[in-house]
């Protein structure tokens, strides 16, 4: 399989502080991925870098083919990367449905005076357009709850809208950041096979940044360790898992990260 | 006597019905958890405790005082300290002052000078940071920060709520390691966290919330045998 | 991997980035350069002497301590409330009315004219009223106007401000008449410096608005650094649930900013009085106006911003339209346009504003 | 506008038919051709001669506004204790114009739209004024400016145009020559309020100066609201004035005037307009104001009427009219004008049964062919597009903090 | 009810008293302001008294000794105050040259005793010992008839079940309404007194706002299509009854409605605050003037350019402000907030002061003059109710654009970037368009108010473009209900409209403008018909708790 996304000697400086170190990177199309590090690594730095928030200051970053450091954030969602946040970023006074309607938006055509004379391609897209965004709604197990508030729903609901709401886009990348953060085990075991069962159906790349050992030993087909910015391990999850260096800076006693008991 | 009693409380958010009668209790020295979903109410349990929030019904008593009759300002005159959730570290101002805020409520120069070298004996990774701005520390810094600020208050009883949250897992071995060593120095501990697992492995006793309504109610020990318990908040079934 | 090459963007792709990141400093470049161009050409054609540039600069220092006076308080505000305390400006008035009853008083037994310690106690006389007057004026406000709404998105604090600021314009009118008050400057703080042949005047109101608005600054930074007070003011700013914890009585904190702004507003607006001997309903709006945009162009919620901010401004008024070799009616066009030159350059300000700049 | 038929005397008219009163008639014609008839006003017995007005009692000249509107009250009260028109007391009916022509586009409609108004007082500024014109123009309402000066207000077109204020023109025509031959100043600056009628003149001013053969060596504007006019003064003294002319109002020119001083202008000699005349001049510029000149159309020849008005307004509203602005006399002198016309324009009923006509475009001749009244501010005469201001400029100096005249230009 | 309360009651009363007499009521509205203050006193003591909804009922004995101690402490207060103003009147000290409103008259109005009198030594202690009688009266009826059940009423019920008859009610309210403003018209009929001319507009204005309540209440459907053509109907017919200053001030309320439409794409449904609206109202303005009024600068020296009629310079008008708009638009793309509203200010002022230095070109202060006025097929609507019917027209082109625009996905994108602009751009939002976008339709409408405006003006000057009119805008159009097209309507009447029926009451009228706006933001912030979005998140933080969470 061809790589989908591939950085080359990224960096990016806040200041005196080199978040990003040098950071070389690729992925394969169709697969999922994991990146980990202590807090502060730089983990959500990189991956706005990829979005476009930031610019690197050096580097390439190379999607399908072309190259998009320079491209600002809702250029890169056109051409098919999108993400979710590491605190959920709703829109929180739109229901579910505008929310994701929302995240359509680089998928519509047409074009403002078409939709105020209110031509029939203009109608056909929105129906289409409602349609679709029932469908997801219905492919994350929110079917019914359309019309809520975001900010009403509960937490792990929120996650699922937010994760619609990136796929509404049709993305070939999608990026999670932390998704379980602040979900109790069980909700995070639902999540992970969420995750599994989306790349496995539409072959969705998936790249995620995660704390929680249990999901990302469990889904990873490579895990990339960072560590003040710059990579210090990158392999397979048992690889990852045993290697010193990691185990160090990031894993420990291995009591924290739930390993003890899968274990057991 | 309990140190701390808290009895049936029922707390809104506009219309919201969080809390649904919660009554708990925590003792001289003990470390107490609370444990449960997500939006099942144990941060609203919390921001009653200390005063952010005013219940519309129950009492809470420390010592035998009733706290609701206090503004959230001055709880934390009565011996409540909170290690809020998402750390809320101020993050324009520096280290040092930060902790320099925790001691807000007092006034013995002297005792807050030791307690000072305390907090950096805990945690000499702050120390070695004091004159940083805390918005530029790491997460578990800022953890680090949070609990030592909360600590300098020289509370009687010390709310945590979720420290381990986002850290990564050597961090969170950490903090709760901190946590076991503040509670052997006196301080007693109501801890709420997600990560059952730890929580219920340094916790005396613990309890478990439902949709703002305590449900069960044991030590942590039996609590971890619990298989209810364990099939929803520890992972195994 | 080494295959990857230097970027090649679709022309429209690469328009939009110059659109987006360097047209601003193109265009920036090219406005400098034209200034400059502009001052040089008008420099050779005018030849002004240096003395009369000296006392251009003196004249904006001064103006400028009077807008800093305001600008502090508006900074002292927005810094802990993020809000736009739009009446500010006619806090200011009121303490220039207080100012002007307490001279007419002082007049009236003889003090004003008196001698040098009565004509000073005079002045002190004048400042307390003016300040307490202001403060009076600023607890109320926060008190009514402002405090209900605290939580509100922001827009809302903002119109019930600027209904404030109708309200306390036409009660002044109302209350006081719509004639100009003028102050009779007593008689110690009345006359000018000349210095030699040079032609520059100072007036002693005018050196005493300086200093004073400097003394104030450093006063200010000491409450806001230095004290428990002070520290407790930016915890509040930073986090007022989190503040509240750590025993900080925020409702206390709020005022007490408004209680500082004021006091330095209505010091502002005795000041006002004694150097440009007029107070009339209407007289806080345009300083208030002023004083807010000097705020922001240092970077608003910020001590040091403000202060220069508001030099900044008044030595663009002063300075602006002889550089420029433009009539003095452009001193707002020109002190205007460099706000927002400067606002596109520096989003968030001269100094700027100490948050972070981080966006996910 | 012929929604609004109905107005308050229909039903008085109709009062008096049922109690079997004699039908009035004028020179034959029966009263129901007038009544409600567009060009015709019919005032019943009992009935108050209405007046409107417009006055600037909000924006940025409340002070002035105010002083119009009281001199207003007291003309209508002045008017009514001598009797009066043909038995009929005078009501006015003031409203705030805000010194504003949006403000007056609505006080105009409101006067077009009421039969029942005869005429119009004001506006006090001229934005203001010129938002009433087209209003009242198309409604045959004749108005009298008591403080609109700009040239344009008064012009042929206008029928209903008129003013006691004088004309800019004549003004600076008289002021500017006087600064050259009579004070010998040959180089002067020239300043303004950058507003409608500081502007103008100030303008004007120049061009008369320049055209005597002297010399504007500066030429700047102030904004009204600043209290600070440093930095333009120390432009203007880099050209080394002999002297400032100033176009504006008081509260800016006694500020100017008193600045003078620390910008190294002490020796320079303040001139200023009929906007600035006033005690609020003297009171604003403090010390500063001694040696300033002004002009201002009423003269000392004026001076016992104007006496025994200010004692009268005092009394009414506990302010001396000089202390509350410039516009009190010419105010008082618009309601004398249109009484008088009035008296002229009204016609009495055939049988003396107390109704009274008028016909509006003979109340608009009537305002024209105002001659030789004595007002307040001097002999009032109009002339064939409605400048109705006494015939003369006259030019005071403070000294010993009071305005003394110093020279009577155009006086009769 | 403690003690303390009714001491606090009495201060505040007091202090809202005072307040009045220096501002000079007595004084304008002569000796019936005395009962008015005593009724001010009794409804302030009927509702400080009110025991609040959760507590049990006050006893009458503690009512009535607050409601005494609120009238004691208001009329001795008062009286002592009065006295001491009286007793200075009397020794000749002139009050008047600090609390201006404070002359004879004032001290007549409240004592019944004149200045002579006065000056003569006559005591003013009985009228004031009336004067104190009536507000302990006041105070102590207050305290009764909290205790009658009528008072209940005061208690809005939480829940109103909307009942049929309500409904139906609320749906012929606007045409009872007008039928009684028709009533009016009949001959004889004398409802409103001398002011009649106001009040009937009054009755309009009722009319209207009912209507708009109604139709957002009536169910979807035939009802509402049906009721809508009716409403439609009746405001057809309205100019045709009104007479030239109701439609002089009506056409007002239209251009500020069409101003407030724009204003509220910018701010109401992209969240960017613009303070300096006016600038592309003087846009318009300015640009119609100068290419239409054979006195601009432009048809003065071109000489084969005779000016433009109105329908040819509409459309270039508002180009030109749609240009403006994205000229503006441009730099301040990447400031938020804040320094947005700062920078639009400082923009509107530009506008004005270079349309005012500018003078060889603009005229200056002397504005522009003779600005034809428009036509349509040889009909000259340059008359009132011509500009009222021209600008209703407007208005509901104005309304459907934004209406269509709204429900599209660029009004979604607009509240994606007023919720969060990083996450928006992040779902493939280009910023830069539908900023911009917004910013050229908000400036667009605003110019073409601003032609409507000059050629309803027929002179214009810089001076009417005014920061006052950018807070003009913004007020209405939150006092209204952001966001909403029908609080535009409303908050135009209620803001511009009201004023003008008070323009005789001067100065007063501001003052109560301004603490309209304070009030109304406290009590209701998201105004009176909120879009259900907005007002959804205007009550975020309305939480039952001492100090609120925001997230
Ligand atoms: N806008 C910014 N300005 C300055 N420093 C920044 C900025 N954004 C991030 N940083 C710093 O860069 C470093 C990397 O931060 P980043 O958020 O990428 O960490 P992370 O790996 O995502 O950590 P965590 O697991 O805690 O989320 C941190 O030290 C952070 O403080
Ligand atoms: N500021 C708020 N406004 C409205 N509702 C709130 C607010 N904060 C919490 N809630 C609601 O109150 C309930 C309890 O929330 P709480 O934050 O106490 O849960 P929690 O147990 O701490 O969950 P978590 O594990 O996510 O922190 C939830 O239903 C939540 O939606
Ligand atoms: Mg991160
Ligand atoms: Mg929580």
């Amino acid at each position: 399989m061809a790589a989908i996304l591939r950085t080359l000697n990224v960096t990016k400086r806040f200041g005196g502080l080199v978040a990003v170190d040098d950071f070389s990177f690729e992925i394969e199309e169709g697969s999922i991925s994991s990146i980990i590090g202590p807090n502060g690594a730089g983990k959500t730095t990189f991956f706005n870098c990829i979005t476009g928030f930031y610019t690197p200051e050096e580097g390439l970053i190379e999607f399908k083919g072309k190259q998009i450091q320079a491209l600002r954030t809702d250029q890169v969602t056109k051409m098919g990367i999108t993400r979710t946040y590491q605190n959920i970023r709703l829109f929180a006074n739109m229901t579910a449905l505008e929310n994701i309607l929302v995240g359509m938006h680089s998928r519509l055509k047409t074009w403002w005076p078409e939709a105020v004379i209110g031509n029939k391609r203009f109608r056909d897209e929105e129906k289409n357009a409602l349609a679709k965004a029932q469908e997801l709604l219905e492919f994350v197990n929110l079917k019914g709850l359309g019309d809520q508030l975001a900010r009403n729903l509960p937490y792990g609901a929120q996650r699922r809208v937010e994760i619609a709401r990136a796929l509404a886009s049709e993305p070939d990348l999608l990026l999670l950041d932390e998704p379980t953060a602040g979900m109790n085990t069980q909700e995070s075991a639902e999540l992970t096979d969420f995750i599994r069962n989306l790349r496995d159906e539409s072959g969705i790349t998936v790249l995620l940044i995660e704390h929680d050992m249990r999901v990302v030993m469990g889904i990873s087909e490579k895990i990339t360790v960072l560590d003040y910015g710059s990579k210090i391990a990158e392999g397979k999850p048992k690889e990852i898992q045993n290697n010193p260096k990691v185990i160090e800076a990031y894993l420990g006693r291995g009591a924290a990260s739930g390993l003890e008991f899968s274990a057991a | 006597m309990a140190m701390l009693e808290v009895k049936n409380i029922h707390t809104y958010y506009g219309n919201i019905h969080a809390l649904k009668g919660v009554s708990l209790h925590v003792d001289q020295g003990e470390i107490v958890t609370l444990i449960g979903a997500n939006g099942a109410g144990k941060t609203t349990t919390l921001r009653t405790i200390s005063g952010l929030l005013k219940p519309r019904q129950g009492t809470i008593f420390l010592n035998g005082d009733d706290l609701t009759k206090y503004p959230d300002h001055e709880i934390v005159y009565q011996g409540i300290a909170m290690v809020p959730e998402g750390r809320g570290v101020f993050s324009r101002l520096t280290v040092l002052e930060n902790i320099e805020l925790g001691a807000y409520s007092r006034s013995d120069r002297g005792e807050i000078e030791a307690n000072t070298q305390r907090v950096f004996q805990m945690f000499p990774r702050l120390e070695e940071r004091a004159k940083q701005v805390a918005g530029t520390l790491s997460g578990g810094e800022q953890q680090m920060l949070a609990t030592g600020r909360a600590l300098m208050a020289n509370p009687k009883i010390l709310l945590m709520d979720e420290p381990s949250m986002g850290l990564a897992p050597i961090l969170v071995e950490g903090v709760f390691d901190t946590i076991v060593e503040i509670n052997k120095e006196g301080t007693t501990i109501l801890l709420v966290e997600q990560n059952a697992l730890m929580a219920l492995q340094v916790a005396d006793r613990g309890y478990v919330i439902q949709t703002g309504e305590i449900v069960l109610n044991d030590t942590a020990e039996n609590l971890r045998r619990n298989p209810e318990v364990q099939s929803a908040y520890l992972g195994i079934n | 991997m080494s295959t990857l090459t230097q970027p090649k963007l679709p022309t429209s792709e690469r328009f939009s980035q110059l659109f987006g990141k360097y047209i601003y400093i193109a265009v920036g470049i090219i406005i400098v350069i034209l200034l400059i161009g502009r001052i040089i050409f008008v420099a050779r054609q005018e030849s002004y002497p240096l003395s009369y540039w000296t006392f251009q600069v003196i004249n904006g220092l001064v103006l400028g301590g009077v807008y800093a006076l305001v600008a502090l308080g508006y900074t002292l505000v927005y810094g802990i409330l993020f809000m736009i305390n739009f009446a500010h400006g006619e806090v200011l008035m009121m303490g220039g009315f207080a100012g002007f009853f307490a001279l007419q008083y002082m007049t009236s037994i003889g003090w004003a004219n008196g001698t040098a310690l009565q004509s000073t106690l005079t002045i002190v006389f004048m400042m307390l009223a003016g300040m307490i007057v202001s403060v009076i004026t600023g607890i109320v406000l926060e008190r009514l106007a402002y405090r209900p709404l605290r939580g509100a998105p922001r827009l809302v604090p903002l119109i019930s401000a600027i209904g404030a600021s109708f309200f306390l314009q036409y009660t002044a009118l109302l209350v006081f008449g719509a004639v100009p008050h003028n102050y009779r400057k007593p008689s110690v703080i009345d006359g000018v410096w000349k210095l030699g042949d040079s032609g520059i005047i100072i007036s002693y109101t005018g050196a005493f608005i300086f200093i004073t608005s400097i003394l104030m600054l450093l006063g200010l930074f000491i409450i806001v650094q230095r004290t428990k007070m002070g520290k407790a003011m930016r915890a509040v700013a930073e986090d007022k649930h989190i503040a509240a914890l750590m025993g900080i009585d925020v409702n206390k904190v709020i005022v007490f900013t408004f209680a500082l702004g004021s006091a330095l507003a209505g010091a502002g607006g005795v000041m006002l009085g004694l150097h440009n001997t007029v107070i009339r309903f209407n007289t806080g709006f345009l300083p208030g106006l002023k004083a807010f945009t000097a705020a922001v162009l240092g970077g608003i919620g910020n001590v040091l911003g403000a202060m220069i901010g508001s030099l900044l401004l008044g030595l663009l008024e002063a300075l602006g339209p002889s550089a420029l070799g433009l009539p003095t009616e452009y001193k707002d066009v020109i002190a205007f346009s460099v706000l927002v030159l400067v606002l596109i350059f520096r989003p968030s300000g001269i100094v700027g504003e100490v948050l972070s700049e981080k966006k996910a | 506008g012929g929604g609004a038929s109905d107005a308050g005397n229909t039903g008085d008219a109709g009062d008096a038919g049922d109690a079997g009163m004699q039908e009035p008639t004028f020179g034959g014609a029966s009263l129901a051709d007038f009544e409600g008839a567009a060009g015709f006003v019919v005032v019943a017995p009992g009935d108050p001669i209405r007046l409107g007005a417009s006055a600037a009692l909000t924006g940025p000249i409340p002070e002035f506004g105010l002083d119009i509107a009281q001199s207003y009250q007291l003309g209508v009260h002045d008017v009514n204790a001598a009797g009066g028109i043909l038995g009929h007391e005078l009501e006015i009916d003031i409203q705030d114009g805000a010194c504003d022509g949006d403000a007056a586009t609505v006080v105009a409609n409101g006067f077009a739209a009421d039969p029942s108004i005869v005429a119009v007082a004001g506006g006090t500024c001229t934005g203001e004024t010129f938002g009433l014109q087209p209003i009242l123009q198309q409604a045959m309402i004749p108005h009298v400016t008591s403080s609109a000066t700009n040239p344009k207000v008064t012009s042929e077109d206008c029928t209903v145009c008129n003013r006691v204020a004088l004309n800019d023109d004549l003004q600076a025509s008289v002021v500017a020559p006087y600064m050259f031959n009579e004070l010998g100043l040959t180089q002067i600056a020239v300043m303004h309020d950058n507003g409608d009628y500081g502007l103008g003149l100030a303008e004007l001013v120049q061009g008369y100066f320049e055209a005597a053969g002297g010399t504007v060596v500066a030429f700047e504007g102030i904004q009204v609201g600043d209290t600070d006019f440093r930095a333009a003064l120390t432009k203007i003294a880099a050209s080394e004035p002999e002297a400032i002319y100033f176009g504006g109002y008081a509260t800016e020119g006694g500020l100017i005037a008193a600045q003078m001083e620390e910008v190294g202008l002490g020796e320079a000699i303040f001139f200023s307009d009929d906007g600035v005349y006033g005690q609020a001049f003297i009171d604003a510029a403090g010390a500063a104001a001694e040696g300033a000149f002004v002009s201002f159309p009423i003269g000392d020849e004026a001076a016992e009427l104007n006496e025994a008005f200010d004692a009268a307004y005092e009394e009414m509203f506990g302010i001396a009219p000089d202390d509350q602005g410039p516009f009190h006399a010419q105010a008082y002198d618009a309601i004398a004008l249109l009484a008088d016309a009035i008296g002229r324009a009204a016609v009495a009923d055939d049988a003396g049964l107390g109704y009274l006509l008028i016909e509006r475009a003979a109340l608009i001749e009537a305002i024209r062919a105002t001659e030789s009244l004595q007002g307040l501010s001097g002999v009032l005469t109009c002339n064939a597009i409605g400048d109705c201001g006494a015939g003369g400029i006259q030019i005071f100096q403070v000294q010993d903090g009071a305005f003394v005249q110093v020279s009577g230009f155009g006086m009769d | 009810m403690k003690i303390k309360d009714g001491i606090r009651a009495g201060f505040i009363a007091l202090g809202i008293l005072i307040y009045l007499d220096l501002i000079g009521l007595p004084k304008t509205f002569g000796s019936s302001m005395v009962v008015t203050f005593a009724v001010i006193v009794f409804l302030f003591s009927l509702f400080s008294l009110r025991t609040k909804p959760a507590e049990a009922p006050a006893p009458l004995p503690s009512v009535l000794v607050n409601g005494l101690i609120i009238g004691v402490i208001t009329g001795l207060g008062f009286a002592l105050i009065t006295f001491g103003f009286a007793s200075l009147q009397a020794q000749d000290v002139k009050v008047t040259d600090v609390f201006a409103q404070i002359s004879h008259e004032n001290i007549e109005a409240l004592t019944g005793v004149d200045k002579v009198a006065l000056r003569e030594g006559q005591s003013v202690v009985p009228g004031l010992t009336k004067l104190a009688g009536y507000f302990i009266l006041a105070g102590v009826l207050g305290g009764v008839i909290t205790q009658f059940p009528a008072s209940k009423v005061l208690h809005i019920g939480d829940e109103e079940k909307r009942s049929s008859a309500r409904y139906w009610l609320m749906l012929a309210l606007p045409f009872l309404l007008f039928a009684f403003f028709l009533a009016l018209r009949i001959e004889g009929v004398d409802i409103g007194g001398s002011e009649e001319n106001s009040f009937g507009l009054v009755l309009i204005y009722a009319c209207i706002a009912a209507a708009l309540f109604a139709v957002r209440e009536v169910k979807a459907g035939v009802h509402k299509i049906g009721f809508s053509a009716l409403i439609v109907a009746l405001v057809l017919v309205i100019p045709q009854l009104t007479d030239l200053k109701q439609n002089a001030i009506l056409g007002a309320v239209m251009i500020f409605v069409i101003m407030g439409i724009g204003l509220n794409i910018v701010v109401g449904f992209a969240g960017l605050l613009d303070l300096g609206y006016v600038a592309f109202f003087a846009v318009g303005a300015y640009t119609y003037a100068l290419i239409s009024s054979p006195e601009s600068y432009i048809v003065v020296n071109l000489p084969w350019f005779e000016g433009l009629n109105f329908w040819a310079g509409l459309p270039i008008a508002v180009l030109l402000g749609a240009a403006a708009g994205i000229m503006l638009g441009i730099p301040v793309l990447r400031m938020r907030g804040d320094y947005l509203a700062i920078v639009t200010l400082g923009f509107g002022e530009i506008i004005r002061l270079l349309l005012l230095n500018l003078r060889d070109y603009t005229g200056g202060p002397g504005g522009i003059l003779e600005i034809p006025s428009p036509n349509l097929f040889g009909l000259d609507l340059g008359n009132p109710k011509g500009i009222l019917y021209l600008g209703m027209a407007f208005a509901v082109i104005v309304t459907f654009f934004t209406i269509r625009l709204r429900d599209s996905s660029l009004g979604r994108a607009w509240v994606a970037l007023r919720e969060d602009e990083d996450v928006a751009e992040a779902m493939g939002i280009n910023l830069v368009a539908i900023k911009l976008m917004a910013f050229a339709s908000g400036a667009a409408f605003a110019a073409l108010g601003g032609t409507l405006y000059a050629a309803r003006q027929v002179n214009i000057f810089p001076d009417n473009f005014a920061l006052d009119v950018s807070i003009n805008v913004l007020s209405l159009i939150i006092i209204g209900g952001i966001g909403s097209i029908e609080g535009v309507v409303l908050g135009s009447i209620a803001l511009i409209g009201l004023p003008e029926i008070l323009r005789s009451v001067d100065e007063y009228r501001i003052v109560a403008f301004g603490a309209l706006l304070v009030i109304m933001m406290i009590l209701r912030p998201e105004g009176f018909l909120p879009s259900t979005r907005r007002a959804r998140e205007l009550h975020e933080a309305d939480l039952d708790s001492p100090a609120e969470f925001e997230g």
